[in-house]
């Protein structure tokens, strides 16, 4: 009951922190710190929680399924397993330095701002936790429209554009990726006589090779615009340059991770086959994102483009990790989405609290603020240090993971993708220098860190640096004890792909 | 019968080559009389003589008499007939009448292609018709009283005039 | 004891923990305490347990936590104390604890004192975890570790944009080189499984024959990480800029202890590249040719420690030549011994910079021996260890020895032994040359203030050291003393000397001896007898003057075929190219529905042509199909 | 009876019905514009009617029925529009009422 609860209390939430707006224009955000604070705790309650619910592809720690549209085969299916809760309990965290972040940021139709907030919220974690794929869907468009609202009503000088844009990008894949899901329903259906969308019926259909690579292609769409990936990223810069600062952290830290997230949790376990075929030209996007991401961070003068374009070429490790099929990689992966949430999300916190000081985002307008702001200096270059992949910190651990997975599978592409973390370094030491570093030849008058801005920074310092040291309790929950007679098999996260592909073997028809 | 319906057939298109041609709103409107009334002799040739009737009666009656009333009503005067004999020049004719040229030789290809054999038109009166109007059309008959429903209360909602009030299709939008 | 090693690390992460959060409250002897206090608990911790290891020299393990584990691959942070990793430990911690008392009066002025303390001790901590480390992931964040407080300290005066530029450089050229290392680690990994170094360097003879193509790979690659952060050729470019940051850095960082990690690692890995003969005669080669190199340029420059960090690649190049001809121990050795002298003479360096208002400009100084006369001894003790002054230095012994290995080892080689002997009298032309015109001469410049004794004791130490161990290692002929090389026995073999070369260790010993010395007199007679010769000399070969004094133009060549090509694609780019497609997506889309909104006229009399236009199309169509 | 070739019928209904096109494309007057129309329609209607005694079924005089029910509908409110548009414009020019226009 969990886990429907966890959805509909963020809604209620969110309607509430509205309709609270006319009592007090300040209770939506307590409104929305305190649900989001709670989720916070419930879900780290089940950190511990073993992976009981036995079910097709895996164990799971909680589970629950409702007929939704039975006559159609939809369930209102749920469940939870390590990469799901890693997933969620990044989202609440993230949530509330969003909130945080917002707290004076956010002076008008608050309430609407926090309704949409927590929407989204609902909505990502409706697709971590969705395994019925109509399910998934309805949850994958329900986090679109908030965020459209965030960016176009409360973003900067050039939101209707970057709003609009991020809009048809996601919305054109998305419908891409529902044409896939009812061929794969229909597919599923001729075969296994029975309709239904649910994730668990459909592992292991049998697909024939031209059929799976189409359907594949489906999914990709969405996941890989989501993600995303060159050529598909130019809403990207646009969409987190113009969003508040909430806006941006919610779209870097989260939703760019549904897309790395449907691509574990889907595209690889039910097309397997398609998989393995499209998998060099993947890598390849992956690498060429993170290649091109960089050289166009590197030039950017906006520091949120800046920025935005670093999650372009760190999303490519995405990429790389989960087709090479290996389970160093994938837990590299797993990795890569919780650290550069945190990283990356940190870093346009720290450009919102610039921006808030300044007004501007310019960063040649700015320049040796180090004197006056020590304590924002200093997290500035833990987090672009982070962002370049410096050992200690979670990036590190997520990015040689990646490549040492990879390298198994690509050589050629393994090495570009290192060369990626030298223009990493380019791009991560010119943030720190145009800012804080350099003569103060620009005059603000810069208040250090508040005791809020410490608040949210603070924790992401503390997370960014144990996932750097510890990152093995993280990476725990996305063991799983590897099965036997699956010596074969290539073992990745949550054992998806274990069971898959004998699956996937005995029916192969070619 | 031949000579009748090539008779009645060149007084239609002839009339209405008229009613086309014409400034005078009046004298249209009366060359148009004389072509439903060509017409409706076709169609008794045709072996439909309910059809023929209606035809005389709603056609050349009802409607032609309708917009008589509205022409007077707006009070037309000689100048609508100079301002029809301003917009109607040749040059005018010549695009909509090579188009309809067109369609037309397309429509007598198609016609003309299927050739069939000749027919007798069999009479079918106004019991056939009332037979299958409340038989199998019976849902097409209640639609047609709710278009006329429809039609009485729009006609009656728009042609009222109130002064000084501009209706809002019309009235002008600030851009 | 023993089980006290991860405290040595530990000191001085809390030192600089403590140093970052509460540094701007604490008065600047608290800092002082905190920061040259958590280095001295170091070494004196380093102390303890290198008696204890002494006593019993068995290696010992301590695992503290595993890091990650994904099904075998293990890899955690645990520390793998041996004697190399010993005597690494002993130089970081003891000269670091030196550097330190030096830099509280040094950078006493300076209102970043807390964060210069802070960051020298994040770099203690991290190199420290760079040479115990037991596997290659941990080394490797060592090795960031210290990239990134090379970076910070460089450009520790931040507001100098060209010390921010420097200080850039430096972290993304041995970013070049760690990419290298990276890769290499990929290859071992894959072939073993693992990255734990001593499992490695088991398995690795087991799996790899003499000559393999693997592992050829993996040495050139590791060799590849170790020039980039030992500034070798290619990579060497970045430390005559990193002479940016303040003197203390240059000696700690840029002389005794970072840039020697490649040295630590190839001979820490030793065992694949005696697997790899190619990749080990590289690294030999490296070396030869960055020592001539580099002392090319040290000959010319003006800036004192552009001198100095000139002199740095080039010893580091010797140490390179040494680990090429297998002569590990002696590489380690002159390691040691470099990190004493070089330390000792960039703290020289630097307390005649401080005193004489940050005069860099050597030719500025001059005559200063009177007025500075311990620096002038130490220093003149430095120089002559640089030098390699027969016998009296330690200078001469480490040199020496890898002059004759280079010569007589079983891989040595003719040409790198002429090599490091015309280097090894170019050292001694630049070395004096530097000495003469600081010390001797008219004086151009005007002292400040005396020298305080927090600078004055860690130079005399230092040259004591500098002096002193070289009797550590004495060769066959001079008293055979072998408790350095027998210290490593366990860790890195022995190098054979071919049988018929033992003989004329004598002979190769008096050449080396008399090169030196004629080195110090000509630098002699060019800088003291005829301070005009020089200038003459320059302005009879300009272009190859201007050559060496730009480091042989590696600077403009990679400007030119790499940073510029980068910056002029990144700007030209600036608004993504790939954008443009979906941008004209979009105007093709405004096109269309202008032109459509066009024939939206309003006038029905079109909509009907429209619609005609449209059933005679249709009809066409259907008639010619 | 006699017999009446069908495509004569039907080609005078094609002719009828261009007539009334040409006239709807030509004219101005709104008013000439709806008497085209009815041109128009009754064409079809006449259409209609050929078909239906040439398979001799009531269905064609159906239609026709219809489509005069429909005519007179429209007969009806576009007079109404008319007088509206003469009202609000004081023309009875067709171009005139073009504020629709994208």
């Amino acid at each position: 009951m969990i886990l429907p609860a966890l959805i509909i209390f963020l809604l209620a939430g969110g309607i509430l922190a509205w309709s609270a707006e006319k009592i007090n224009a300040s209770y939506p955000k307590w409104i929305a710190l305190a649900v989001l604070a709670i989720y916070l705790v419930v879900m780290g309650s089940l950190w511990s929680a073993e992976n009981t619910t036995a079910l097709t592809g895996g164990s799971w720690k909680v589970h629950f399924m409702k007929p939704w549209i039975p006559q159609f085969g939809v369930s209102f299916h749920l469940a939870l397993d390590g990469l799901s809760l890693l997933m969620l309990l990044l989202t609440f965290f993230l949530g509330m330095a969003a909130v945080l972040i917002s707290w004076k940021e956010i002076q008008n139709r608050v309430g609407f701002f926090y309704f949409n907030m927590l929407w989204v919220l609902a909505g990502i974690s409706g697709v971590f936790l969705a395994m019925d794929l109509f399910l998934f869907y309805f949850f994958w468009e329900m986090m679109l429209i908030p965020m459209y609202f965030l960016i176009g009503i409360w973003g900067h000088e050039n939101r209707r554009y970057a709003a609009y844009k991020f809009f048809i990008f996601t919305q054109a894949s998305g419908l891409l990726m529902l044409l896939a899901v009812l061929g794969m329903y229909f597919v599923h259906g001729a075969t296994a006589g029975e309709y239904t969308f649910d994730y668990f019926a459909w592992l292991g259909t049998p697909l024939s090779t031209q059929t799976g690579r189409w359907l594949m292609l489906g999914f990709l769409a969405a996941f890989i615009v989501k993600l995303p990936v060159v050529p598909f990223h130019s809403w990207l810069p646009d969409a987190h340059a113009e969003a508040p600062t909430a806006g941006s952290v919610i779209l870097a830290g989260l939703l760019l991770k549904t897309g790395a997230y449907g691509l574990i949790r889907f595209v690889v376990p039910l097309f397997p086959e398609a998989s393995h075929y499209f998998a060099p030209v993947l890598m390849g996007l992956g690498v060429l994102g993170i290649l091109y991401g960089a050289i166009l961070a590197f030039a950017q003068t906006d520091i949120k483009r800046l920025v935005a374009y670093t999650s372009v070429s760190h999303m490519g490790f995405v990429m790389l990790g989960v087709f090479a099929f290996n389970e160093v990689a994938m837990k590299g992966v797993v990795m890569q989405m919780i650290t550069h949430g945190i990283s990356t999300g940190a870093l346009f916190i720290l450009a919102g609290v610039l921006y808030e000081r300044i007004h501007t985002r310019d960063i040649n307008h700015m320049g040796g603020f180090w004197p006056q702001v020590p304590f924002m200096g200093t997290m500035g270059l833990v987090f672009a240090m982070a962002s370049l992949g410096l050992p200690g910190l979670g990036n590190f651990v997520a990015e040689i993971l990646t490549l040492l997975g990879a390298w198994q599978a690509n050589h050629t592409l393994t090495i570009l993708a290192t060369v990626g973390l030298v223009a990493a370094t380019a791009y991560s030491l010119r943030i720190v220098q145009k800012i804080f570093l350099g003569k103060p030849e620009h005059h603000y008058t810069l208040p250090d860190l508040s005791g809020r801005e410490k608040l949210i920074l603070v924790p992401l310092v503390v997370a960014i640096v144990w996932l750097g040291l510890f990152p093995q309790a993280v990476m725990q929950q996305v063991d799983q004890p590897a099965k036997a007679g699956t010596a074969q098999t290539q073992v990745t996260t949550s054992g998806l792909l274990v069971n898959q592909h004998v699956k996937g073997g005995e029916h192969d028809p070619k | 019968m031949h000579l009748t319906f090539y008779v009645a057939s060149a007084i239609a298109v002839l009339s209405t080559i008229m009613v086309i041609t014409r400034y005078n709103l009046i004298h249209a409107l009366l060359y148009l009389v004389v072509s439903f009334l060509a017409i409706s002799i076709v169609f008794f040739v045709l072996g439909a003589p309910f059809v023929a009737a209606l035809e005389i009666i709603v056609y050349a009656g009802a409607i032609v008499v309708l917009i008589i009333f509205v022409i007077m009503m707006l009070n037309l005067k000689a100048e609508a007939v100079e301002q029809e004999r301003e917009w109607l020049t040749r040059k005018i004719f010549i695009g909509p009448a090579l188009l309809s040229v067109v369609l037309l030789a397309e429509l007598a290809y198609m016609i003309l292609q299927s050739r069939t054999t000749d027919f007798n038109a069999p009479m079918l009166d106004a019991k056939a018709v009332g037979l299958s109007l409340y038989g199998p059309y019976v849902i097409g008959v209640e639609l047609s009283g709710i278009l006329l429903m429809a039609g009485i209360v729009g006609a009656y909602h728009l042609g009222r005039q109130k002064k000084k009030v501009v209706h809002r299709f019309l009235e002008s939008t600030e851009e | 004891m023993k089980e006290l090693l991860w405290l040595i690390p530990a000191w001085p992460l809390a030192g600089a923990l403590i140093l970052i959060l509460g540094g701007h409250r604490m008065s600047r002897t608290l800092a002082t305490l905190v920061g040259a206090g958590s280095v001295g608990l170091s070494a004196l911790i380093t102390l303890l347990i290198g008696f204890a290891f002494l006593s019993a020299p068995e290696p010992f393990d301590q695992h503290l936590w595993t890091w990650m584990a994904i099904g075998n691959f293990q890899p955690s942070f645990a520390f793998h104390l041996d004697a190399l990793s010993m005597i690494f430990l002993f130089v970081i911690t003891f000269v670091g604890f030196l550097i330190h008392i030096y830099s509280s009066e040094f950078m006493a002025g300076d209102e970043g004192f807390a964060r210069f303390f802070a960051y020298l001790n994040l770099f203690v901590c991290s190199m420290l975890i760079l040479v115990l480390a037991d596997n290659l992931l941990l080394l490797y964040l060592g090795w960031e570790g210290v990239g990134l407080c090379s970076y910070l300290l460089i450009g520790f005066w931040y507001q100098e944009e060209k010390n921010g530029y420097a200080a850039r450089k430096a972290f993304i050229v041995t970013r070049v080189g760690d990419t290298a290392m990276a890769i290499g680690l990929f290859i071992l990994f894959q072939t073993f499984g693992t990255l734990h170094i001593q499992s490695l360097l088991q398995q690795a003879p087991q799996a790899w024959s003499v000559g393999d193509q693997t592992a050829l790979l993996v040495g050139f690659l590791l060799l590849g990480g170790a020039v980039g952060k030992s500034a070798q050729l290619p990579l060497q470019t970045w430390l005559p800029d990193a002479m940016a940051g303040p003197s203390p850095v240059s000696a700690l960082i840029h002389a005794a202890t970072m840039v020697t990690a490649g040295v630590y690692l190839i001979a820490r890995t030793h065992v694949i590249f005696e697997l790899a003969p190619q990749a080990q005669l590289a690294v030999g080669i490296v070396g030869a040719v960055t020592l001539l190199l580099a002392g090319f340029s040290a000959l010319t420059q003006n800036d004192l420690k552009r001198v100095l960090a000139y002199s740095t690649i080039s010893q580091i190049g010797y140490m390179f030549l040494a680990l090429g001809v297998g002569a590990w121990s002696a590489a380690i050795f002159h390691f040691m011994i470099h990190a004493f002298f070089k330390a000792l003479l960039f703290l020289g360096a630097g307390a005649i910079i401080l005193v004489l208002h940050h005069e860099h400009d050597m030719f500025k100084m001059g005559g200063l021996r009177h007025k500075l006369p311990v620096i002038y001894g130490t220093f003149l003790i430095g120089a002559a260890s640089l030098a390699a002054i027969p016998l009296v230095t330690g200078g001469f012994y480490s040199k020496d020895q890898i002059l004759w290995l280079a010569w007589a080892g079983e891989r040595g080689n003719v040409l790198l032994y002429l090599a490091a002997l015309f280097g090894a009298f170019i050292t001694s032309v630049y070395t004096f040359r530097m000495v003469f015109v600081t010390f001797f001469g008219a004086e151009h410049s005007h002292v400040s203030h005396p020298v305080g004794k927090a600078m004055l004791t860690p130079l005399v130490v230092l040259a004591v050291l500098s002096t002193l161990a070289g009797f550590l290692e004495l060769p066959h002929t001079l008293g055979h003393v072998t408790i350095f090389s027998d210290f490593l026995s366990p860790v890195l073999p022995a190098v054979n000397v071919r049988p018929d070369a033992e003989s004329m260790e004598l002979l190769f010993q008096v050449i080396a001896a008399v090169v030196a010395l004629s080195g110090v007199g000509l630098a002699y007679y060019l800088y003291v007898l005829k301070p005009d010769l020089p200038s003459k000399i320059k302005e009879e070969i300009p272009g190859l003057h201007h050559l060496w004094f730009v480091g042989w133009g590696f600077d403009a060549l990679y400007d030119t075929l790499l940073v510029r090509p980068f910056v002029y694609i990144a700007k030209v780019n600036k608004h993504d190219v790939l954008d443009k497609f979906y941008t004209g997506l979009v105007t093709v889309a405004e096109f269309f529905h202008r032109a459509l909104a066009y024939t939206q006229s309003g006038m029905m009399r079109w909509y009907v042509m429209g619609i005609v236009i449209g059933a005679i199309l249709m009809l066409t169509i259907g008639l010619i199909l | 009876m006699e017999t009446v070739p069908v495509e004569s019928g039907l080609l005078l209904a094609g002719v009828l019905f261009m007539l009334g096109l040409i006239s709807v494309l030509i004219r101005r007057n709104i008013i000439f514009m709806l008497i085209s129309v009815e041109i128009m329609l009754n064409a079809a209607g006449l259409a209609f009617i050929v078909a239906g005694s040439r398979w001799a079924q009531a269905d064609g005089q159906v239609m026709f029925i219809f489509i005069l029910t429909m005519a007179a509908a429209e007969v009806s409110v576009g007079l109404a529009l008319i007088l509206q548009i003469y009202h609000q414009l004081k023309t009875l020019d067709g171009d005139m009422a073009s504020k629709m226009k994208g």
